[in-house]
């Protein structure tokens, strides 16, 4: 069972890792340190929901939010197996894992789509 | 009546081998194996810097009021302290990540593997253009 | 006790031995074959090999040249029949290898490429880069793997082999790892234990080097052929002895002495060209350029280390691409070991022991005088490399021969029945042998590495590159008292697990007999031929010495020599001329260019 | 003259000891020594009985692998005067194996999974061996050259906490020498290889610590073939999933398929 999985939640989890090599430091810089800091002025609440409106910006934010998340799930999983030694608990760390990430896929959904 | 020990006793011809066991704080040992788990952590603030969009997003969806309230939720020193800490550790993601992924492709010109360095620079190119047009999309206005 | 039973047992998991293994294997899916080896399979000798192994297969070559430089390299001490077939099956055999997987380095239109090497007048070495021996060893084991017929024993050292009314019927073997002994018995047995490097204190011969295969058909009865020719390779770095090998030459490196001078001109090995010339110069046979090199010596023109002297081994002028796309492992190894960068500096070298021609005497199926008992590779002697191997024929030879061996082993052992009465009682008294002798004893005086440095020095200073009379006979009595002092070794390890200072003990044992067995062996050859260089008798003596030398033990652990005369077919005995390439095969008589022509050459496979 | 160095070896016989200990040795220190002729030293002139494997002294057997400072190294191929500026050079047996006596370790685990990943050229099809043989360009030798290198030294699994943590993962050498195969254009048998690689023992296991490579003698870079085959995997698996007929083929080109 697990051998046919490997290799699409691989796959997840090496795209995944891309996206947040790419992506997440400029999101991080501005919304957690540059905008709190009062180094540059954050945008505005209208002009920020200019550009959610947009479905390219949406599918941008469900992607930004999702496949990192995978990615976190393939390496929690197997930092958990061998940096702890717990591989007895496969079952329980899996569901947790990828659990985590496809209900912040489902967040992200949901959330890009009530914006109107 | 042998004497009790604790070790499987030695019997002629039969060779008794030693298994070492590896300890569940393998990782602290040795600098490189600390860096890999280091780099695997840095996941999990991958995934809160995830949070932190979602969070943002939900302000966003829940109007005006929530969104200012969740600025300035972000100003407080204590959440500077994590995204100072994630900061860290995201890059170390960037980096790594870089310069890993010339090892898991080899890239060939004219049946020539071209070095290492030259695939993974294009990332770095890469990464500074598209955070400088996020950057602007998201300041402009 | 414990006995296993197989087919056929090969002892040696060298390229002879896989080889063999592969061999007997395909002559009856059925067979129960083993490979007893002291080292796991790839850790065998032959993977430091590097130059290259030989095999014609340019069109401008031909079966008839390979022969011919191989017999005036061996200095006519060949079997001409041996070599024909060798030379025959070499190139099919490297084609098999290549049907295995072994990386063989490539012309840009994907054919096999070829280099030249020493004493050969066309280009005919296949390499693998420079890890030739290891690319052949790698892709035999692991090509053996996929037949189970194969049953091997790894880190099994064995100690005697099994006879009975004159017939071999298997091994008596230490399985390291337990320390158990076991008789191991077949209706064959083939040795495959490569060389004796060991026996010398300067050599490129790995630990595992100590003529024990020699030593256990001599004293099973089997003569040993030919033992005073010991090959010096005239370049080894000094301390290691570690080889730069011929391929670097071939590729166009200098051999200079202290004033900068390729010294080879003076020593009737041509005139100096900036580009390798074949059969030229730096390209001349080892025996020649070993031989040089002490001349050299004694004019004061070497230069002066604190391993002995040394000449200078050039390859600046090859330039880096060069020397890294034909040369890397010669790089790694300079820097590695030496610490320096052949693409800028002058590599120390100085002549050092390298293979052993003589061996276990055997016909070209390898089959020796004692029923039962088969032997290839560097073990055996065959005759195909006479009184002086050329370069790169030797991986070639465990193929043709391990292959012939296996072969004729298979056949045999099929016909033959089971046959094992005395097997277990000898097996015991063996492990008694081993267990009063070594492990329970104490109170020995002599060290073990104590009498090895001896029999060292003893063999070098008697039967080096140069040898006379007084020297040899002092070093025989020397010997005789050293195998009379290693009675009385202690050690200081009686476990029975991975016993590694038993094993050197027995090791010793056995590069004891072979160290005697080279040194009677050039005493009594009153001659100067190929590696065997009498300053007492200059000269060749065809009519006297166009001979094998056969040494065999007597019951009370002498020995008595006999001569059998060389196998002449189509080349009669002529000078060796090295350093004049336009003309050598007129140096040779009207009859040999006569006989040729009922030779078929192989007809050249790759029409271009 | 007169300089020295001490090194603390770790002894283990069966017969006597419960686990292993550390041993000191005072040793010369020579610019030329390596820690396999300090070894040799000791067992020739001081301890006879102290147990380690090596034979060719150049770095190409692959049998003197030791812990050198805790790092996995080749005896013959490391020199003592690189340690010389510390007080001791602590030699182990490599680890993550079981420890047979002194630095000897156990090998036949690292053997079968070996033999698991089918190392040899698997084709049934070609000419006759009269015929010569099989084209091979250099650059196609030069797709798999690197991957022959490995001399089985097992440095690589003594680097690699997986095998350490995980007893069933087939480990970087064997899988870096199916790829060999794999990639080597004469061979047809990356399909059969396939069962063994893509699965949860094989390249799944791995998690790209990337020691296995630092260490290897030979720069075979397991670490390399294993992330390459999972690229190849994982894009075998897409393939499959959108044109199921395609799948075939691209499992024989990548050797690598996900089910
Ligand atoms: C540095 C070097 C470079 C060389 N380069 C070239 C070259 O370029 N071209 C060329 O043609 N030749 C070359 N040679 C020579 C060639 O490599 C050897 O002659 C050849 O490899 C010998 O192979 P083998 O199978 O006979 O023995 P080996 O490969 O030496 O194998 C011997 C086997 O016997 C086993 N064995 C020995 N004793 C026992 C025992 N008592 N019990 C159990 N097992 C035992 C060992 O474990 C081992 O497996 C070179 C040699 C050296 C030293
Ligand atoms: S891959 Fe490298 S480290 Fe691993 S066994 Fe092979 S040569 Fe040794
Ligand atoms: S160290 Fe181990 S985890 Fe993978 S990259 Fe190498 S095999
Ligand atoms: S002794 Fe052969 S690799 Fe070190």
């Amino acid at each position: 069972m697990l051998r046919s999985n490997e290799a699409p939640l691989w796959a997840l989890f090496s795209t995944g890792g891309v996206v947040a090599a790419f992506l997440i430091p400029v999101h991080l810089v501005l919304f957690g340190l540059v905008f709190p800091l009062g180094w540059l002025r954050p945008p505005t609440y209208e002009h920020l929901l200019g550009i959610l409106r947009n479905p390219l910006a949406k599918i941008y934010l469900v992607t930004l939010c999702s496949l990192p998340l995978f990615h976190w799930a393939h390496r929690f999983r197997y930092t958990l197996y061998d940096g702890l030694k717990v591989k007895h608990l496969n079952e329980l760390i899996f569901a947790f894992c990828y659990g985590g990430a496809a209900i912040g896929t489902v967040l992200a959904v949901y959330l890009v789509w009530r914006i109107s | 009546m042998q004497q009790p020990t604790k070790v499987p006793h030695y019997t002629k011809y039969h060779p008794r081998w030693f298994r070492p066991r590896v300890s569940v704080y393998w990782w602290l040992g040795q600098w490189q194996y600390l860096r890999f788990i280091l780099r695997e952590l840095s996941s999990v603030f991958v995934a809160l810097t995830v949070i932190m969009t979602l969070l943002e997003l939900r302000a966003v969806v829940q109007g005006p009021v929530a969104y200012a309230r969740f600025q300035h939720q972000l100003a407080k020193p204590g959440v500077i302290l994590i995204s100072l800490i994630s900061l860290f550790f995201v890059l170390f993601h960037t980096i790594t990540w870089f310069n890993l992924t010339p090892r898991a492709m080899a890239v060939k010109v004219a049946g020539k593997r071209i070095p290492e360095w030259l695939v993974a620079a294009p990332n770095y190119l890469i990464w500074i253009v598209v955070s400088g047009a996020i950057s602007l999309l998201i300041l402009r206005g | 006790m414990d006995v296993s039973d197989h087919d056929i047992l090969l002892v040696g998991g060298g390229a002879a031995g896989l080889r063999a293994a592969i061999a007997a294997a395909e002559v009856h899916p059925k067979l129960s074959i083993a490979v007893v080896s002291k080292v796991y399979p790839m850790r065998s000798h032959t993977v430091s090999a590097e130059g290259g192994a030989a095999g014609v297969i340019k069109a401008d070559d031909s079966l008839d040249e390979h022969a011919y430089d191989t017999i005036s390299g061996g200095d006519w001490l060949c079997d001409q029949d041996a070599v024909e077939a060798f030379v025959k099956e070499a190139p099919l055999e490297l084609v098999q290898l290549e049907r295995w997987g072994c990386p063989w380095s490539r012309e840009p239109d994907g054919h096999i490429a070829v280099r030249a090497f020493g004493g050969m007048k066309k280009k005919r070495t296949w390499f693998a880069a420079d890890k030739t021996g290891f690319h052949m060893l790698h892709t035999l084991f692991q090509t053996t793997l996929k037949y189970e017929p194969i049953a091997r024993y790894d880190e099994w050292f064995v100690t005697k082999l099994l006879v009975d009314d004159g017939r071999v019927l298997g091994v008596v073997a230490i399985e390291l790892m337990s320390g158990r002994v076991q008789a191991i018995t077949a209706r064959a047995v083939v040795l495959c234990t490569g060389g004796c490097g060991r026996v010398f204190p300067f050599t490129t011969n790995a630990n595992i080097k100590n003529g024990d295969g020699m030593a256990l058909a001599y004293r099973a009865g089997a003569p040993l052929k030919d033992m005073e020719f010991v090959q010096y390779h005239p370049t080894g770095l000094p301390f290691t002895g570690i080889l730069v090998t011929e391929a670097a030459r071939a590729e166009g490196g200098y051999l200079l002495n202290k004033e900068g001078y390729r010294y080879l001109q003076d020593y009737n090995l041509g005139t100096p060209e900036p580009k390798p010339v074949l059969r030229s110069m730096e390209l001349g046979p080892r025996d020649r350029l070993s031989q040089a090199f002490v001349k050299e010596e004694q004019k004061g023109r070497t230069l002066t280390t604190p391993y002995g002297s040394v000449v200078h081994l050039d390859l600046r002028h090859l330039g880096e691409r060069t020397i890294n796309l034909k040369l890397p492992f010669v790089r790694e190894l300079c820097l590695k070991y030496q610490n320096l960068d052949p693409v800028k500096e002058l590599i120390p070298v100085r002549p050092v022991v390298h293979y052993m021609m003589g061996g276990v005497s055997t016909d070209v199926d390898g089959c020796t005088p004692l029923p039962g008992l088969y032997a290839a590779g560097e073990v055996a002697c065959v005759s195909i490399n006479g009184a002086n191997r050329l370069g790169s024929n030797s991986l070639a030879e465990c193929l043709v021969f391990g292959r012939r061996a296996g072969r004729a082993a298979a056949l045999f052992a099929s016909e033959q029945r089971v046959h094992h009465r005395n097997a277990l009682a000898q097996a015991h008294d063996e492990q008694k042998r081993l267990e009063s002798q070594f492990l329970q004893k104490s109170g020995g005086r002599e060290r073990v590495a104590a009498i090895r440095e001896q029999m060292q020095a003893t063999v070098e200073a008697s039967a080096g590159i140069y040898r006379e009379e007084p020297s040899l006979t002092r070093a025989a009595a020397k010997l005789r008292e050293l195998q009379e002092r290693a009675e009385d070794v202690s050690l200081d390890d009686h476990s029975h697990t991975f016993n590694t200072e038993l094993q050197s003990a027995l090791e010793l044992g056995f590069m004891l007999d072979v160290a005697e067995s080279i040194v009677e062996c050039a005493l009594h050859r009153s001659e100067s031929r190929g590696a065997h260089q009498r300053t007492d008798y200059p000269a060749r003596d065809d009519g006297n010495f166009l001979a094998h030398s056969l040494l065999f033990r007597n019951e009370d652990g002498s020995s008595r020599i006999a001569y059998m005369p060389v196998k002449i077919t189509q080349w009669p005995p002529g000078e060796r001329i090295y350093g004049r390439p336009q003309e050598p095969a007129r140096e040779t008589t009207a009859a040999v260019d006569q006989s040729r022509q009922d030779k078929q050459s192989l007809p050249a496979r790759r029409a271009s | 003259m007169g300089e020295s160095i001490v090194l603390e070896i770790a002894r283990y016989s069966p017969e006597r000891d419960a686990e292993p200990h550390l041993e000191t040795y005072e040793v010369p220190l020579r610019k030329e020594w390596v820690v396999l002729d300090a070894l040799n030293h000791i067992k020739d002139k001081i301890d006879g009985s102290l147990t380690y494997r090596w034979s060719c002294r150049m770095g190409i057997c692959g049998s003197c692998g030791v812990m050198v400072n805790g790092e996995p190294k080749l005896g013959c191929a490391t020199f003592l005067s690189s340690y010389a500026g510390r007080k001791r050079v602590r030699v182990e047996p490599l680890r993550y194996f079981p420890i047979v006596r002194d630095l000897v370790t156990e090998l036949g685990d690292f053997l079968a999974k070996l033999k698991k990943v089918k190392p040899w050229l698997i084709r049934t099809d070609g000419p006759l061996l009269r015929e010569g043989e099989y084209l091979q360009t250099p650059e196609q030798l030069d797709d798999y050259r690197q991957l022959s290198m490995c001399i089985n030294c097992t440095l690589c699994y003594s680097a690699c906490p997986v095998v350490g943590l995980d007893a069933l993962f087939v480990g970087p050498a064997a899988i870096a020498l199916a790829q060999r195969y794999n990639k080597d254009s004469r061979d047809r048998g990356a399909k059969e290889r396939t069962l063994i690689l893509a699965h949860p023992d094989g390249i799944w296991g791995c998690t790209f610590v990337g020691e296995c490579t630092r260490v290897c003698p030979q720069h075979v870079d397991p670490a390399g073939a294993i992330q390459q085959y999972k690229v190849g995997s994982a894009l075998a698996w897409f393939e499959g999933l959108i044109m199921p007929k395609k799948r075939r083929k691209t499992e024989d080109r990548h050797g690598a398929a996900a089910d």
